[in-house]
């Protein structure tokens, strides 16, 4: 199994501050990722680098290959990504309802995926856009809308089919249910779900909500202050985590304990280059000791590991 | 969308009928009376209370004003109380002057505003961004009939290369018309270009930040294809209502490059007017402006829902 | 402009050679007889409409549409024998009966103020078609000089229908079209009766604003200035050989006028103190370039009863400030309040610099000319103090009168001019000169300086006038 | 069962005109409420439940009487407020506060949070004593100088934890809370989760707290209501109604609630969708 | 965290440079600024006279020192007018009802057809010229722009629920909109009012240009320019001193504007 994307060593700065470090990541082809975190702990900074679509002022640093595409995807020219974007790597963002331009009709803006990569004759392009509204599940009619018209789930379907309509090899979804009612989100999902698999594309998929990535990820990053800190299967990872952090966020979404009171992580997320050196999670954890002031080594295999001077799960009392 | 339509046009008529009423009030209080100014220094009481009459000056203000009105409604502009000509056909052709000029200096403004304000906006944080935000700040910092005096000191009396002055009307001699056309249309465009750049450029910019566009670089567009596919229509709505306000403005603002280029449009009409005490006239020109300043209101209402479509459906 | 090679009316003088006048001042209107100002006479007087009798340059009354004229001993009775060649740009020949309407004419249908200097008129009958008899109630002198100016214009009986805007007249020239706000075209007149002008049509242009004006002049868009406004501008003619500078008198006497009703202005010897703390010479280098004429009084040098008066009250601080204690108006405020002309604006404030030096206190009001300062200070003569350039030939009586915005009230003054107009010509240069002098002394106002005519044009255009002392601006002796 | 009843709803409506569409017929409506009723009993912790857009804030904004309903009634501890005056709802003020959603835009960005929180006081009258304010401060878990500083200076739990202080401050006897954690993140929601349940206690309140979310909803409260497109379509004890949903609506909505353990045990995301109802 | 925003800083130093002058003239210029003084007329600038004399004799330094004042005047007088009258307006028509705000706004809008140099005629023909009447007209034709971003600004405010919770706090109208909603605008107000600023400027020199200015003696840069006219090729000087002042005093409330506007975007603002 060839993997499709490999990230070594990502950094992204702005000016001075770090902002995320040192992230390793490997998605294989037909293979479900996901990267999962708190707000701020640099998932969308992560997959923006990939796609080379950061913010004026943010730089990204370190390797980025694509299955595929000779080149290295950091630092490559704008010439050289706009062909890979939309085409290789596509990718639907968090916020449904500013995604679309709202005085293009939907039906050219799914077509004109195609027509800027040729990769369907222009009179072909518009059967093409039917048949992937069709396949997000939208009425036909809804080729001829404009954005405002649709509500958020369905303009979401929308950038799906647009992202699916080149048959990319990888799929980036950054948060794309966050915004959506379950009911709806329980779609979106199953649409993502199928459209990459019936493409056999790789899926890079962001969220903070655990019991999505666990639904639908086989494999999963935990992220933190802008590190990698666990990654793993997901059946590993959520039921034996490895990293104090992971071991808490697991504890705080558990709402079905008995008790009123809920496990917390105390404290707060810092805000941005205000984490700690060493462990980035050593100012909240109850096991931090002066050791964790030095960066924790990765342990174990990039498909299995964790960076914690004290992990869970060994003889901790 | 036909409701938006007929709401406007009735905003539009009931703002021309308190317009109308506003104007004459505001005429009816300027002091100075237009008959002793149109008889002279030591014209004799009983003169003047004869020359009020004629002019209808005498009668009730209501009178007066649902006269003029009516006038209006038929095209009827009145007779000047000072030259005794006919106003419409002179309100006509000034109009027709500085209506040549204020557009040809809108299109000069256009034709630097888009692309530069475009250009500074995609490039804000490089140095030809700056250098183009630079200078159009100094443009907008420029009072136009400043302008006006040094393309006159450079262009006619040194270079003489163009008329310094003067006013041919297109149909008499279309070379000369052009020629001098030129400088003023220059000095009305350079500076309103200026002024607009400044917001195409933001219009650019928050365009820019627009989620949108983002999704439309990572379909594949390259930057600037981006923004001339997505972006540009988007930004267009917040401009076009600034130019419609602007175009309002240089209806009269075209007075003082009038003045200084010697140029017989609406604006000096109104000058001269004013200083004539000839209220007639004046009340005419004033409301013929805030008919044109209404009017581009509406058109540009009308524009907005050509733009955006989401003004079109009403659900 | 230039000389075209078609000879279409090669009969004429000049061809069909066109040229361009840069004015001032645009006419509201055409009609004279209704609408004040100097700018219509200036335009169709002598070119339009002619009068029986005209000035000369030396200001000596001479012939024009009368051939001659007797006066009877009593001096109140004119015969007039007139030409019989003029013809009114409507077809009809003029006659003694279009002069008796035109006289009667002023009493009844004008509306202007100058029409006063008809009411001496008892009658006009006409003897036969070329002769015309007039009867005054009492001797003037003044009515055959006023009959030189826009009153004795000419009309014809059957061409005062449009006044505004078609005048008919009997001059070398035909109105022909009027841009307004720019420009009006006047086109020789081929059936004039006397010597026919160069120029086969004639285009004054108006610019409100003097630089505008000598920018056309300077891009060839005219051919002459008739009136320079900037007169610090007149160096970039002067010293170039293209043109020539012409620099003449007027009759505009620039008058800083008191308003002698008010208690301060009651005191002679608040008024000789401002007149002795304004430095003129000065004055007239700083706000008109040092072109113009010092004058000591109303007269203009032109008149035949010119005398230099300026040594009646010299530039004399240190006198003017202890004339100014002495009367007790020292340390009052004084307000000046001038009409919205660049001369008035740019000498106002020399003015109150100078007075201030004295021990004056001088707020400047700036009125709107025409209208606002024809209410407030012309009409109503709330001001105190005010400048004006009162252009309007031999106008001292007319300005210093009880009546007028001066409020100058004066018996002698009264009877001095009385006795001129009445006496024969010996006695009225006397008795003008006396009354000139009785109002320098009496310093009824100050005369900051006459205007000067100034006039700049292409060097090969010929016979511009050098002095403006009438009202019209001659276009037909102009050639190239 | 026989505790008085706190907040009594009754067949409330609320219609929000629309702008006008055609000049010939009446302006359309949007149906925000279309006739709900439900009853919170005093002590009770209530949940409402239901999609965005459904009329959750409106149903609550009418029971603070922040907004009018278009008929029906809404009785707070005996009193009909539906129809009383702005100047007559000072007990209102006194005895209901609310938490809002949004811990950007609840807190005023140009205040100290001394005077976020003493604003109540202030309005009712009370002393606004320094004592107070650094009281409900530390009830909150902030340190008392916190009150110095600006909303901007707190992050997103901690502005929570200010709003809530600023609700407690006059002593309310009822507590509103409209989905007070769905913008926090998983470990600082379990601490607003915690605070608000402590506060509950102690206090004695009686809660009614609005959520997207069936899960908070069911670890928080008693009792739940259902409300699918201004109605309410179910009503009953939290654990009944996520064990064995009635209505259509609640069955598809509690299968859409992806959760770890059926995750871990194999669901996939087709089983998230009800079988057989299209969406 | 917080970056050196160039705009604001090269404004703000611009503003205050004029502030101090105009500050500075009331206690000291190199010479009294309305003294004619003919025998020192047109001097080229020296020494003595740093940017020479204009016709008058009058040293030219100390008239645009002291017609900084009026720029200021100007100013102040016009954006005074503007926001006294378009702030609580704005509010207003964000606080009432529907249709009372839609007449409000209808009102508002009605007096955009009004330009500013039109009000300015008209006013200084029925009040007399001076500049405090064409300031006054100045800023009338100011509200419109003033009203309508403040309006929205509001409205955006009054959507908040922090008013929302001042409401339920117990807080009526009035006092939520002194207290929450005109703190909370003040930044726009700022912004606004440095634009406007701007343009009072610009409409004072036109309406000198014109004869509707600022009258005589008191210096101010546009007359200066007006006079300047006629030296414009014996001594352009005269008209590069104002027309400098003028173009940068401009420049420096734009510049402040924008650099105030960069500041308040909560655009920018989130990244915090
Ligand atoms: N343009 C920028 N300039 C400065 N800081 C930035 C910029 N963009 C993002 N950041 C900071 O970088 C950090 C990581 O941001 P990122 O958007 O990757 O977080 P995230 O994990 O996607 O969070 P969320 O769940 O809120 O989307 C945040 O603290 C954010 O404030
Ligand atoms: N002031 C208003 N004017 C017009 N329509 C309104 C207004 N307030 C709410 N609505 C409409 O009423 C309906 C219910 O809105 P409400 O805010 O109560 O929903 P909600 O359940 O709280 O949704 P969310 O979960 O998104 O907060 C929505 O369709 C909304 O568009
Ligand atoms: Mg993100
Ligand atoms: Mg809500
Ligand atoms: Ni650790």
């Amino acid at each position: 199994m060839s993997d499709v994307l490999t990230v070594r060593g990502l950094s992204v700065k702005v000016r001075d501050t770090m902002l995320v470090s040192d992230v390793d990541l490997t998605v294989g082809a037909g293979e479900r990722v996901g990267l999962i975190g708190e707000s701020g702990s640099g998932k969308s900074l992560t997959a923006l680098s990939v796609l080379g679509l950061l913010p004026e002022d943010v730089h990204a640093g370190g390797s980025v290959r694509l299955d595929g595409v000779d080149h290295e995807l950091i630092g490559a020219d704008e010439r050289r990504m706009s062909r890979i974007r939309g085409r290789d790597i596509a990718m639907v963002f968090q916020e449904p309802m500013t995604a679309l331009n709202p005085t293009m009709r939907i039906g050219d803006q799914v077509a004109e995926a195609m027509l800027i990569h040729k990769t369907r004759p222009k009179s072909a392009a518009d059967a093409a856009a039917a048949d992937l509204l069709e396949l997000v599940q939208l009425p036909s009619e809804t080729r001829r809308a404009y954005p405002h018209q649709l509500s958020g789930g369905q303009r979401q379907r929308v950038v799906l089919a647009l992202a699916l309509a080149n048959d990319p090899s990888l799929l980036i979804c950054d948060e794309p249910t966050t915004a959506l009612d379950v009911t709806v989100q329980a779609l979106v999902l199953d649409l993502i779900v199928r459209g990459v698999m019936d493409r056999s594309s790789a899926l890079l998929f962001i969220t903070h909500d655990l019991a999505v990535v666990a639904t639908v990820c086989e494999r999963v990053l935990v992220m933190y202050g802008g590190r990698v800190v666990e990654s793993g299967p997901v059946g590993e990872v959520f039921t034996r985590p490895r990293h104090r952090y992971t071991e808490g966020l697991l504890a705080a979404s558990d709402l079905d304990t008995n008790s009123r009171r809920l496990t917390t992580i105390p404290g707060n997320v810092p805000p941005a280059g205000k984490f700690p050196s060493g462990c980035v999670f050593r100012t909240r954890c109850a096991h931090a000791t002066a050791l964790c002031e030095e960066t924790p080594e990765w342990s174990g295999t990039e498909a299995r590991g964790f960076a914690c001077h004290h992990p869970a799960g060994v003889a901790d009392v | 969308m036909i409701l938006r339509l007929i709401e406007r046009a009735a905003v539009f008529l009931v703002s021309l009928a308190v317009s109308s009423v506003l104007v004459f009030a505001f005429m009816a209080v300027l002091p100075g009376d237009p008959a002793r100014v149109a008889l002279g220094v030591n014209a004799s009481d009983q003169a003047v209370a004869e020359l009020r009459r004629q002019f209808g000056l005498d009668r009730p203000l209501p009178t007066q004003y649902f006269d003029w009105l009516g006038g209006l409604l038929h095209g009827d502009l009145g007779t000047s109380y000072v030259s005794k000509v006919a106003i419409g056909p002179q309100v006509f052709d000034r109009l027709q002057v500085t209506l040549w000029l204020v557009v040809a200096g809108m299109v000069i403004a256009l034709v630097v505003a888009v692309p530069a304000g475009t250009v500074m906006a995609a490039r804000h944080r490089k140095v030809s961004g700056f250098a183009l935000s630079a200078v159009s700040q100094v443009g907008v910092a420029v009072p136009a009939f400043l302008a006006g005096i040094l393309l006159i000191v450079v262009f006619a009396v040194k270079l003489g290369w163009l008329p310094a002055n003067g006013w041919t009307p297109p149909a008499q001699d279309p070379g000369m018309f052009l020629k001098q056309l030129i400088l003023p249309a220059l000095s009305l465009g350079l500076v309103q270009g200026a002024v607009l750049t400044r917001y195409v450029r933001s219009a650019v910019l928050d365009v820019l930040r627009e989620d949108y566009l983002r999704t439309a670089r990572a379909k594949g567009l390259r930057p600037f294809q981006a923004l001339w596919r997505h972006g540009l229509r988007n930004a267009a709505v917040p401009v076009v209502t600034v130019l419609g306000l602007q175009l309002a403005t240089l209806l009269i603002g075209a007075v003082v490059v009038e003045r200084v280029f010697v140029i017989p449009g609406l604006g000096s009409l109104l000058l001269d007017g004013v200083s004539n005490r000839d209220l007639l006239l004046v009340q005419d020109v004033v409301m013929v402006l805030v008919l044109a300043v209404l009017l581009v209101n509406f058109i540009v209402d009308l524009l907005y829902v050509a733009l955006d479509p989401r003004l079109r459906t009403a659900s | 402009a230039g000389s075209s090679t078609s000879g279409s009316s090669g009969s004429s003088p000049g061809g069909d050679q066109k040229l361009s006048i840069g004015l001032v001042a645009e006419p509201a209107s055409l009609d004279f007889t209704t609408t004040d100002g100097a700018a219509i006479p200036q335009l169709l007087l002598g070119n339009v409409y002619e009068t029986l009798v005209k000035q000369d340059d030396s200001g000596k009354i001479v012939p024009s549409l009368a051939k001659s004229w007797t006066v009877s001993a009593d001096r109140k009775t004119y015969t007039f024998d007139l030409v019989d060649t003029a013809k009114f740009t409507n077809g009809k020949p003029f006659t003694a009966n279009d002069a008796v309407f035109s006289i009667n004419r002023v009493k009844t249908a004008w509306t202007i103020s100058l029409k006063a200097a008809m009411d001496v008129v008892s009658q006009a009958k006409a003897l036969s078609p070329t002769q015309l008899q007039v009867t005054l109630a009492k001797p003037s002198n003044d009515w055959l000089f006023r009959m030189t100016t826009r009153i004795g214009a000419m009309f014809s009986e059957s061409g005062v229908s449009a006044l505004a805007t078609d005048p008919v007249g009997t001059g070398p020239f035909k109105f022909s079209k009027w841009n307004r706000g720019d420009s009006i075209v006047m086109v020789r007149n081929d059936d004039y009766w006397g010597t026919k002008p160069f120029f086969q049509q004639i285009t004054l242009k108006y610019f409100k604003d003097a630089t505008a004006l000598n920018n056309a002049l300077l891009t060839s868009t005219i051919n002459v200035i008739g009136t320079v406004q900037a007169p610090e501008a007149l160096s970039q003619f002067t010293s170039n050989t293209k043109y020539q500078v012409i620099e003449g008198t007027t009759n505009g006497e620039v008058l800083l006028s008191f308003n002698n009703s008010r208690p301060v202005f009651k005191d002679i010897r608040t008024r000789q103190a401002i007149r002795m703390a304004i430095d003129h010479k000065a004055l007239l280098d700083t706000c008109f370039a040092g072109r113009g004429k010092l004058i000591g009084s109303m007269v203009p040098p032109t008149d035949p009863w010119y005398e230099d008066l300026t040594g009646i009250a010299p530039y004399d601080l240190a006198k003017a400030k202890s004339l100014l204690q002495a009367s007790g108006a020292a340390g009052k405020t004084l307000r000046l309040r001038l009409p919205t002309l660049p001369y008035a604006t740019s000498c106002g404030q020399v003015v109150k610099s100078m007075l201030e030096q004295a021990g004056l206190k001088v707020q400047i009001d700036q009125l709107e000319f025409p209208a606002a300062w024809l209410t407030t200070v012309f009409k109503n003569a709330d001001y105190d103090m005010s400048i004006i350039a009162h252009v309007e030939p031999r106008d001292l009586g007319a300005v210093f009168n009880a009546k007028y915005y001066t409020r100058y009230d004066d018996p002698t003054l009264q009877g001095y001019l009385a006795a001129a107009d009445a006496g024969d010509e010996a006695a009225q240069v006397d008795n003008m000169k006396k009354a000139a002098r009785r109002l320098s002394e009496q310093a009824a106002g100050d005369w900051l300086f006459l205007l000067p005519n100034l006039v700049v044009a292409d060097k090969n255009i010929k016979g511009l006038p050098q002095n403006a002392i009438t009202e019209s601006f001659d276009l037909s002796k102009l050639a190239r | 069962m026989s505790e008085p009843t706190a907040i009594q709803v009754v067949d409330l409506v609320r219609d929000y005109p629309r702008p006008r569409t055609s000049l010939f017929q009446p302006a359309p409506v949007v149906h925000a409420l279309r006739g709900v009723s439900l009853e919170v009993k005093q002590g009770e912790r209530f949940g409402i439940v239901g999609e965005s857009g459904c009329g959750k804030s409106t149903l609550l904004r009418i029971i603070a009487a922040l907004d009018r309903a278009t008929s029906g009634n809404v009785i707070v501890e005996g009193t009909d407020i539906t129809r009383l005056p702005d100047r007559r709802l000072r007990f209102l003020r006194e005895n209901l506060q609310l938490v809002f959603q949004d811990p950007m835009s609840s807190l005023d960005p140009r205040m100290r949070v001394r005077d976020i929180i003493a604003e109540p006081l202030v309005v009712q009258g009370h002393p606004a004593s320094g004592e107070r304010v650094r009281e409900l401060l530390e009830a909150v878990g902030l340190s008392a100088d916190a009150g110095d500083r600006y909303p901007h200076q707190f992050s997103g739990g901690q502005r929570q934890r200010i709003s809530i202080a600023r609700a407690l401050a006059p002593r309310p006897r009822i507590l509103i809370a409209d989905e007070p954690v769905s913008a926090l993140d998983v470990s600082v929601r379990a601490q607003v989760l915690n605070l608000i349940s402590d506060l509950v206690d102690e206090l004695n309140l009686t809660l009614v707290f609005v959520s997207h979310d069936l899960s908070v909803i069911k670890h928080v409260c008693d009792r739940v209501a259902v409300m699918n497109a201004g109605q309410i379509v179910e009503t009953g004890y939290t654990g009944d109604v996520y064990a064995a949903p009635q209505h259509p609506y609640t069955q598809r909505l509690v299968s859409a609630i992806p959760t770890l353990q059926r995750a871990l045990s194999g669901a996939t995301t087709s089983d998230l969708l009800a079988k057989g109802d299209a969406p | 965290m917080k970056r050196l925003n160039p705009s604001l800083v090269a404004g703000g130093v611009i503003v205050g440079v004029i502030v101090l002058m105009a500050l500075v003239s009331f206690v000291w210029t190199p010479y009294d600024a309305t003294l004619v003084t003919p025998a020192s007329r047109l001097l080229k600038p020296s020494w003595s006279h740093w940017f020479g004399t204009d016709k008058f004799g009058r040293d030219v330094l100390s008239q645009i020192m002291v017609g900084s004042r009026t720029t200021l005047f100007v100013g102040v007088v016009a954006v005074g007018v503007a926001a006294v009258i378009g702030v609580p307006l704005g509010i207003l028509a964000a606080m009432v009802r529907r249709w009372s705000s839609e007449v409000i706004m209808r009102a508002n809008d009605l007096l955009l057809a009004f330009p500013a140099l039109l009000l300015a005629i008209m006013f200084g023909a029925v009040f007399g010229a001076s500049t405090l009447t064409a300031m006054v007209a100045i800023g009338i034709a100011s509200v419109p722009g003033f009203a309508r971003v403040i309006r929205s600004g509001a409205l955006q405010v009054m959507r908040t629920e922090y008013v929302l919770a001042a409401r339920a706090a117990g807080r009526r109208p009035w006092p939520i909109a002194v207290r929450h909603v005109l703190p909370n605008v003040t930044s726009l107000i700022t912004v606004q009012a440095s634009v406007s600023f701007a343009i009072a400027v610009l409409a004072e020199a036109a309406l000198s240009f014109l004869g509707y200015g600022t009258p005589p003696p008191t210096p101010s840069w546009g007359r200066m320019l007006q006079e300047s006219q006629e030296f414009l090729f014996s001594a352009p000087r005269l008209a590069i001193f104002p027309g400098v002042a003028i173009a940068i005093a401009v420049l420096g409330f734009n510049l402040l504007g924008d650099g105030l506007r960069d500041r308040f975007d909560p655009k920018l603002e989130d990244r915090r």
